[in-house]
């Protein structure tokens, strides 16, 4: 059964559309906006493959026995928080694009630094 | 207790039906903030009343009753400021006369 | 019953994404982000009880002291006079 | 959409959805931290960051087709790709063969938790997670860095006066906050301590410790949190943290075992696993939460000084 797939291709739609919002938009914040939803997509592969059928939360109770695979998890739960610091700096960055260009869409900065040379 | 408890949960999703509905449906926001703040709170108690009723152990109905409270509280706070900020902004609720746009 | 519940929440949820995307002011957005959190708090506990683990309330409790204070700062940095200027900018 | 804020807006429900996802999928730890981080924390920054940069986004100016293209392309290519990927859900594939079995058996034994997620975090990838420690920390330093104001003495007094103009509205809300504030503080100790036994940990309480201070900041105003908490103690506090985490490796080196291996902490290794883990948990959330307000304090006070400059000239 090929659609037994589908999670995985609901990831790439996912990580599709944020790439999409990266490479065709000018605006920055944008942009960060698009790589969180890369990002996500990302973190939704790894929970996607860590599930077993019938399996529960990996954390130890009395009478079960089919546990989530915890790995995954481990590495996404540090992922979130890692990316949001990121995010962070990247709003940062654009921040001060904005008070030295006095823009953060890609092409009126781009304008500006031909000027100058 | 079986019952009782979907009884609960019944009157509970048909009131966030009613309430989603009404978001979708009313004309103007504040309408829209009347249908989502009056359903949010007695839907809200009466599902997690429906989950207590359920719940195996006790300290899964202490952490409802936390549940339910704090949605008690917070939730008319949030349409508060959210209302409050909207009148302060001179966002204007339609009247009647203002009907015939549709 | 519960996944009846469940069903329910999930209909809601897909009402208010649509307001979300339709709503003309961004009050309505903020309003249907409110209620989006409100329902997430609900569907995390009922699924808790349908896959028959329901230990993890926490996370309900998170959601409903986050969604406040996203509501609270959404309000904030909308009300500050930024916006408005800029909009006076533009007419 | 061209309006920044509701795509802001949209994000952030993306976020709360995603994080359903993750409870349907049992990965409660990582909803857990999807429901602090991604909800508020990651929503507010966007929104003070276009306050700064402005709301609406210029229309594109050149055709999207090669971009649409180029995606396309790459999107059929990955779908390909997972044509020899297992089936969802299924119990025999790769990633559950190798390491996972030994986590889910042996953990208890050897660590003594039954939140299996922690152990794996904090004991047997500690290494991993003392990178991620310093990566967060090295975010907070370059946020700092970039974004940092100097204060002006004349400023406070400004800025007091128009919190007043502006907070006389919120006064219900302030109230409610009083009330809320201190209980949030108390779940983030809880969920810091109690990571242990259910989902939870250094990185989630450090976070939702933030959060409470955010809102404090928000309702009673930039100047009276920066009278609260120290700007330069809190600076000290983020490397305390990475130092905490630091120094317990350091401690096994000098018993002699490797770093980071706990079982130089006790004379039990089981007893010595629950310090460890204790220990190097609260140095992952000493510095998610300063560098989290750091973050966050920098970012508002920028916009502050930027509206008293407006102020001034107009």
């Amino acid at each position: 059964m090929i659609l037994g797939l589908y999670n995985y291709w609901i990831v790439v739609v996912l990580m599709m559309i944020g790439f999409y919002i990266v490479i065709a938009h000018g605006n920055l914040i944008k942009k960060i906006i698009g790589l969180t939803i890369f990002q996500t997509s990302v973190f939704i592969f790894y929970i996607s493959m860590a599930k077993v059928e019938g399996g529960t939360a990996p954390i130890l109770a009395e009478g079960i026995t089919q546990y989530s695979n915890p790995l995954p998890h481990v590495l996404i739960l540090t992922a979130i928080v890692v990316g949001i610091a990121t995010t962070a700096l990247g709003l940062a960055l654009a921040v001060r694009i904005k008070e030295a260009y006095g823009s953060i869409e890609e092409e009126e900065i781009q304008e500006k630094d031909n000027l100058d040379c | 207790m079986d019952i009782t408890s979907a009884l609960f949960l019944l009157i509970g999703s048909f009131l966030c039906l009613s309430g989603g509905v009404g978001i979708l449906r009313f004309p103007d926001f504040y309408t829209r903030m009347h249908a989502a703040g009056v359903t949010d709170t007695l839907a809200t108690a009466m599902i997690l009343i429906g989950l207590m009723l359920q719940s195996p152990d006790a300290l899964v109905v202490i952490k409802l009753i936390i549940i339910l409270l704090m949605t008690l509280f917070i939730s008319p706070t949030a349409s508060h400021a959210l209302a409050s900020a909207a009148i302060h902004n001179n966002l204007k609720p339609v009247l009647e006369n203002k009907k015939d746009n549709e | 019953m519960l996944i009846a519940a469940t069903i329910a929440i999930l209909v809601v949820m897909i009402m208010s994404i649509l307001r979300a995307v339709l709503g003309p002011t961004f009050y309505d957005r903020i309003l249907a982000v409110n209620m989006i959190g409100t329902k997430t708090v609900l569907l995390i506990s009922l699924l808790g009880f349908v896959m028959g683990r329901p230990e993890f309330l926490d996370i309900a409790i998170v959601y409903a002291l986050i969604n406040f204070i996203s509501v609270i700062g959404v309000l904030h940095y909308s009300d500050s006079s930024v916006f408005k200027r800029s909009n006076e900018h533009k007419k | 959409m061209k309006d920044l804020f509701a795509v802001i807006m949209l994000a952030g429900i993306y976020s709360l959805l995603s994080a359903s996802f993750f409870v349907a999928m049992d990965a409660v730890d990582v909803a857990f931290t999807e429901a602090s981080v991604g909800a508020g924390i990651s929503t507010l920054l966007m929104l003070v960051a276009i306050t700064m940069t402005g709301r609406s986004e210029d229309p594109v100016r050149h055709k999207p087709i090669l971009a649409l293209v180029v995606v396309v392309i790459t999107g059929s290519l990955l779908i390909y790709g997972t044509l020899d990927m297992p089936y969802f859900g299924s119990v025999d594939a790769p990633v559950h063969q190798h390491v996972a079995p030994q986590y889910i058996n042996d953990s208890m034994q050897k660590v003594g938790m039954p939140n299996i997620v922690t152990s794996v975090l904090a004991s047997y990838r500690g290494f991993d997670t003392f990178g991620e420690v310093v990566v967060i920390f090295t975010a907070g330093i370059g946020v700092l860095a970039l974004l940092s104001v100097a204060r002006r003495p004349g400023d406070i007094a400004e800025i007091d006066s128009l919190n007043k103009t502006m907070h006389e509205e919120f006064l219900i809300l302030r109230i409610v906050a009083k009330m809320l504030i201190p209980f949030i503080l108390l779940f983030a100790l809880y969920v810091q301590f109690h990571g242990d036994f259910g989902p939870g940990g250094g990185f989630q309480a450090g976070v939702i410790f933030a959060a409470a201070i955010i809102l404090y900041t928000m309702l009673f105003g930039m100047s009276t949190a920066r009278r609260v908490i120290n700007q330069s103690v809190i600076q000290l506090f983020a490397a305390i943290g990475v130092l905490v985490y630091g120094s317990v490796g350091v401690i096994s080196l000098l018993e002699g075992k490797h770093f980071l291996d706990y079982s130089a902490l006790s004379a039990d290794p089981v007893a010595g696993q629950h310090i460890g883990i204790l220990l190097i948990e609260l140095g992952v959330g000493i510095t998610v939460a300063s560098v989290m307000i750091i973050i966050f304090f920098n970012f508002a006070g920028r916009e502050n000084s930027q509206q008293s400059q407006e102020n001034n000239e107009s």
